[in-house]
């Protein structure tokens, strides 16, 4: 009777020690549904950073627990982060595609401590759900405010007519937008909102043109709908060199570039992330993404490959410590050179600082690229930046 | 303000007809063999990914692809028909809800794990179609002419080959009681199995239609499941015609809605649904 | 007891009932008889309220249901049964009744106790099925019960109801010859304060137990009277008994 | 022969399964720990599997909008602790009423329809209901969900991480329901709604106002699902438009047709593999695990017809 307790205490210690060795990392993204693309996009980012890197940080192995939302489901998110930390105790939470999801794990990171890294949820407030919470994406203020002001200031744009999805992050888009707009001193005299299931883009398209307004500001997801809003505006006969069309990097990004054809040529988007971007890193990166994934990273992508990095730097700098007070502090203030330019975590908010590109798609060398003609450095989540003062 | 309403109208004709072209398949199956197959949107992504691949890896032209979209959907329907649904004729109706469900969910994997989750792009598309025309000031889009051709074209050559040819006539017998059809000769095993094929090849047909206005994903089969199920709903079980004229009007109703009334936009296919349905429960041209 | 003033309904041109006027007093056995389409049982479908009329009246007792629906017409005392079984296949008999006595006595919409704590209308339930020789099968689900008795279960759902006036629809259709005499003794011996009015193709068995027979053809009702003057009615033979002496006359 | 009485109350009796498996379900806090928030959900997802069943199995209402009733359940319970009262039993009887009140305004459409119009018609009511909480996002909060809710401990049990709190809520919750729809399957009301299951035409000719029990099983149901709704926001202090989409009304009649509808148990089966199954399957391979649940789905509709509790009942009949 006695051996087999021995026995048994011997395994236990092991086990524990081996717990000191590695450091376990949940991602939780929707792997599965609607936004499936997205995270695939996000996780092959982290499997490049990883194969770049080792999978060993200060002196630690890293393990990762990889968890299905399916979609927009917080209470599943909630479920699958508490799992993660009860059942397969993880150190670090990481991943969140979609807003719903990362709130409802900013409860459990909040609850149990853990450090929790936002990869692309971009609604302004999730950071403010957790004080272990890091965020290293982009918030739709952001890019919108930027925009807003660039619009009037350098494009001289006097009034627009805004058409966004009609749901939380087409709202947000669009709040930012006008607000900074309005303030530079242009006018909205127009909007109108599209459905959010499988919209056809005509009849809105059609409206719109009817006021032939000088400049559009357009929101909408990713996936299918920037092609087919591309393809409606081409039938309307709205051609984005003349009718200024603004919007947020998904309108240009390259598959709806590449279903869109000709047409794109002229649309103007405010983004943080392009893999056009001219710089020895970001060339070195999109090497080797396609090399990985067989296609180029969008911003799903970099978004998850600076998380990666974040976690890298944050367990470098706390030598492997795990608990969510030292790695959120080592993370406050972080600044290094990602594949998008020059980026920091600011030390109040956790969110990121970073460069917003204007940039134009334009035919270059036979191939639509989207070319940078403007960009504002530094640019802090302005929602949270006025909570402050 | 003239310009515009044609506009819409046309619109609306030319979405119509996308839901139709959806559609048409489901009234087959649905409407004529009495048999839930929610699984018919996959059928349409059978002939969508055909046909896009077609395109893009070998470099046939559109139209090409499309005779090759129905024969694909048909052939894997009379697949899964030989295998699957014929064990299900009798079952009741939810136990053909779940097999169903199944071949969806299925269908959904098999389909991100061939082709990736991406938005499927199409190379290589005619430019003849993309373009618009204009005809009496109003600014015709020359995909959605070719689409409300396609409508027309597919229900005449349903309507007749259905309601004027022998095999029609032993498909409508066969579909309204079996065992009478079999005393007459009829071998209603193999007519319901060419029936399922061309419930399916439609499907297909309709899939590759739609990817140049609605796009192709994995999550196809689900997305547009709901409005395939209100055109056969609405436009009455067992009736070409019946789905034809619903896909019209839903078609019409909901881009009018959503140019003159945005705000009530997304409500307005599910309000004239409810609408109709409640003054027609049996659908505008159900008989039963 | 019952009684209709100048029924008409026509579907479209198909004209299927044409100003029938017909009154069955209190505890009456009142035959319908005619040829295959008469309109026999459409004449009963409108005097339950299954079937709207276009014109004329429905009397219960003194009240004119006309306007009632179905249901309310069976709580006033008009009960029927079906020609084809429409009964309750995954019920057994005993529930099936019990759910019809439930539903008399208003206590069906009881949702909290559950049902053996109604052991009245339990025994009510299986006094009727004993009174129609279905008492040893009461347990048994009605799919599995034979052809003539599921016909017995029709008469005891109807019975269940506590009508004053009863209609059966061809009660003995598709029952063996031996079997349906059975089926009719247990008729006639119901209680004599029920009215009851029968449609029945068997002329041994209608001559046997109406006390009047009415002959419809056409939506028309040809002739109304008793048993010995229909027999010998020229008319009648002519359209319906056709040449056959008639072992009666 | 037994009493005509005794046959009915035969039909009532606890059977031995039933007395084994009630306890069972208690064994999760002591043999997997770790499951407790899972297994919180799955009784929710029984719950509300359990509702539907009295409208479908006991009924003959085939809903593809059922979830409107349990998102309305979860928006009111989200509201209430949000702006007033966030004390969980007071919010679980809210939640009951407003879903009732819902339930009982549509069921007024939705009694005087048959087959695939009834069908469409709730799956309409669900989706102008899911749209209606999108646009109305300055008090749903929208796509986002409705954030700042604080539960306050139940009977002075924190909801935390372990999800004890949160499982015993749900189950013993769980279980009051099934006592009520048992008493109410086996009491008059419930033969009357079997009676209109299994042939509708006949409840008039025998005197019954089949509309009224209809709406009335409608309504109960929907009751059921809201109280279902609070619980997910109560155990998991989060409200989002999924409670009302049309998937949660597709998964939640899969679910119960897996089990086997018309069984009371059947959404309780149903609920507890259909989402074991998922959850496992999706922690073996996140991204393609669609396909084993489709397979699974297949596989039990050819095997077992009417579900899997009707395919074991018809073998044991036969093994009799």
């Amino acid at each position: 009777m006695i051996r087999t307790l021995v026995v048994a205490a011997a395994l236990a210690l092991a086990f524990s020690a081996h717990a000191q060795k590695t450091v376990k990392i949940g991602v939780i993204l929707p792997y599965s549904g609607q936004f499936a693309d997205g995270a695939k996009q996000l996780d092959d980012a982290i499997k490049l950073y990883v194969k770049q890197h080792g999978d060993t940080v200060a002196g630690k192995k890293l393990e990762f627990v990889r968890k299905d939302t399916g979609g927009i489901a917080p209470a599943v998110a909630k479920r699958l982060a508490q799992e993660l930390v009860v059942r397969d105790k993880v150190d670090i939470l990481a991943g969140f595609l979609l807003t719903p999801n990362a709130m409802a794990a900013g409860d459990v990171s909040a609850e149990a401590k853990k450090f929790m890294v936002v990869m692309n949820a971009a609604t302004s407030i999730i950071t403010t759900k957790s004080p272990y919470m890091a965020r290293t994406s982009l918030t739709t203020p952001q890019l919108n405010e930027s925009l807003g002001t660039w619009a009037v200031k350098k494009a001289g744009i006097k009034s627009i007519y805004t058409m966004v999805s009609d749901y939380g992050p087409g709202h947000d888009a669009e709040q930012a937008f006008t607000a900074a707009f309005k303030v530079a001193g242009g006018t909205v005299f127009g909007s109108v909102r599209f459905p959010t299931a499988n919209p056809d883009f005509a009849a809105f398209v059609q409206r719109a043109k009817d006021q032939n307004p000088e400049a559009l500001y357009v929101w909408v997801p990713g996936g299918a709908q920037p092609a087919a809003l591309g393809k409606a505006l081409a039938e309307r006969g709205i051609d984005a060199r003349k009718t200024k069309v603004l919007g947020q990097l998904e309108l240009a990004d390259e598959s709806a570039r590449k279903a869109m054809g000709d047409v794109a040529i002229g649309i103007i988007t405010a983004a943080h992330y392009d893999p056009n971007h001219d710089s020895k890193l970001n060339h070195e990166y999109v090497k080797a993404y396609n090399e990985l994934a067989g296609r180029n990273p969008n911003f799903f992508a970099t978004g998850g490959y600076d998380g990666m990095h974040l976690i890298y730097a944050a367990l470098k700098k706390t030598k492997g410590k795990t608990d969510g007070a030292s790695l959120i502090a080592a993370a406050k203030g972080m600044k290094w050179e990602s594949p998008r330019g020059p980026v920091s975590i600011d030390p109040e908010t956790r969110d990121i600082i970073q460069t917003v590109y204007i940039q134009r798609v334009e035919k270059v060398g036979g191939e639509l690229k989207n070319v940078e003609i403007d960009k504002i450095p530094n640019v802090k989540d302005p929602v949270k930046e006025k909570m402050q003062k | 303000m003239l310009g515009s309403l044609a506009g819409v109208l046309f619109d609306g004709l030319a979405y119509g007809m996308l839901l139709f072209l959806l559609s048409v398949g489901l009234s087959v199956t649905l409407g004529m063999m009495n048999f839930v197959n929610l699984a018919h949107c996959s059928f349409a992504m059978v002939g969508g990914y055909v046909s896009v691949s077609l395109m893009n890896r070998f470099g046939w032209p559109f139209l090409a692809t499309l005779p090759m979209a129905f024969l694909a959907a048909a052939s894997v329907s009379v697949l899964l028909e030989r295998g699957l649904y014929r064990r299900l004729y009798r079952a009741s109706d939810l136990d053909q809800c779940l097999l169903t469900i199944g071949i969806v969910f299925v269908s959904i994997a098999a389909y991100a794990w061939l082709y990736g989750t991406e938005q499927q792009a199409v190379e290589g598309f005619p430019p003849y179609l993309r373009g618009s025309l204009q005809f009496m000031g109003i600014n015709l889009a020359a995909y959605r002419l070719f689409l409300v051709l396609c409508g027309f074209l597919v229900t005449a050559i349903l309507v007749a080959s259905l309601e004027y040819t022998r095999f029609g006539a032993k498909v409508r017998a066969a579909v309204d009681n079996q065992r009478m059809a079999r005393g007459l000769g009829i071998d209603v095993d193999r007519t319901f199995m060419l029936t399922f094929a061309l419930g399916g090849g439609l499907a297909g047909l309709g899939g590759s239609l739609a990817i140049e206005m609605v796009g192709l994903d994995p999550g196809f089969a689900l997305a547009y499941l709901v409005y395939v199920l209100i055109v056969v709903s609405v436009g009455g079980l067992g009736s070409i015609g019946g789905s034809f004229a619903a896909a019209i009007v839903l078609g019409i109703s909901d881009m009018a809605g959503k140019y003159y009334v945005p705000w009530l936009g997304a409500f307005l296919i599910y309000l004239v649904m409810v609408g109709l349905l409640m003054w027609r429960p049996q659908g505008l041209f159900g008989k039963r | 007891m019952l009684s209709t003033r100048n029924l008409n309904k026509s579907f479209g041109s198909l004209v299927v009932a044409q100003d029938i006027s017909i009154s069955v007093p209190r505890g009456a056995r009142y035959a319908l008889i005619g040829p295959n389409g008469a309109g026999k049982t459409t004449l009963i479908n409108l005097v339950t309220g299954m079937l709207r009329p276009d014109g004329g009246k429905i009397i219960l007792g003194e009240e004119d249901v006309t306007a009632l629906r179905p249901d309310a017409r069976v709580k006033r005392g008009l009960a029927r049964t079906f020609q084809i079984n429409a009964l309750f296949p995954q019920l057994s008999a005993l529930e099936s009744v019990v759910l019809a006595v439930l539903e008399r006595k208003g206590e069906s919409k009881a949702w909290w106790r559950s049902l053996p704590r109604y052991g009245e209308a339990v025994d009510e339930a299986f006094s009727i099925l004993e009174s129609l020789r279905l008492g040893p099968h009461c347990q048994r689900l009605t799919r599995e019960l034979a052809y003539g008795q599921q016909r017995l279960l029709e008469i005891a759902l109807a019975l269940a109801t506590r009508p004053r006036a009863l209609l059966l629809d061809e009660p003995a259709a598709g029952v063996p010859k031996d079997e349906s005499a059975e089926l009719f003794t247990a008729i006639s011996n119901l209680s004599r304060e029920l009215t009851v009015l029968f449609i029945e193709h068997d002329m041994d068995v209608v001559f046997r137990f109406a006390s009047r027979i009415i002959v419809m053809v056409g939506g028309r009702i040809l002739v109304e009277g008793a048993p010995e003057e229909i027999a010998r009615d020229e008319r009648v033979r002519e359209v319906y008994l056709g040449k056959r002496r008639h072992a009666f006359a | 022969m037994a009493s005509a009485n005794g046959y009915l109350r035969e039909k009532i009796r606890w059977r031995a399964l039933e007395l084994v498996f009630w306890p069972a379900t208690l064994l999760p806090f002591v043999v997997t720990p770790d499951y407790l928030s899972l297994a919180s959900q799955i009784a929710i997802t029984a719950l509300f599997a359990l509702s539907l069943d009295l409208i479908l199995g006991y009924a003959g209402i085939v809903s593809l909008g059922h979830a409107a009733y349990f998102g309305t359940g979860a928006y009111t319970a989200g509201l209430l602790a949000k702006h007033y009262w966030s004390e969980p039993l007071a919010g679980l009887l809210v939640a009951g009423v407003a879903a009732g009140l819902v339930g009982y305004a549509t069921s007024h459409i939705i009694v005087r329809f048959r087959h695939l119009a009834l069908i469409m018609l709730t799956l309409g009511i669900g989706l102008l209901l899911a749209e209606a909480a999108n646009s109305a996002s300055w008090l749903t909060g929208g796509a986002d969900g409705l954030q700042g809710i604080r539960m306050s401990p139940l009977l002075d049990f924190k909801f935390d991480l372990y999800g004890k709190t949160a499982y015993a809520y749900s189950l013993a919750v769980l279980f009051l329901c099934f006592l009520l729809a048992r008493r109410v399957i086996h009491s008059p009301f419930g033969l009357a709604l079997r009676g209109i299951r299994e042939n509708a035409a006949r409840m008039p000719a025998i005197g019954a106002p089949s509309r009224a029990h209809l709406r009335k099983a409608y309504t109960i149901a929907a009751v059921m699902a809201g109280i279902a709704g609070a619980l997910l926001t109560h155990t998991t202090s989060t409200v989002s438009l999924e409670t009302l989409s049309f998937e949660r009304s597709a998964d939640v009649l899969v679910i119960l047709i897996l089990g086997g509808a018309g069984r009371l148990y059947g959404g309780i089966v149903g609920a507890i593999i259909y989402m074991v199954a998922r959850d496992q399957f999706s922690g073996m391979n996140p991204q393609y695990w669609y396909f084993w649940i489709g397979l699974l789905l297949i596989t039990v509709v050819m095997l077992l017809p009417n579900g899997i509790l009707g395919g074991l009942g018809a073998l044991y009949k036969k093994s009799q």
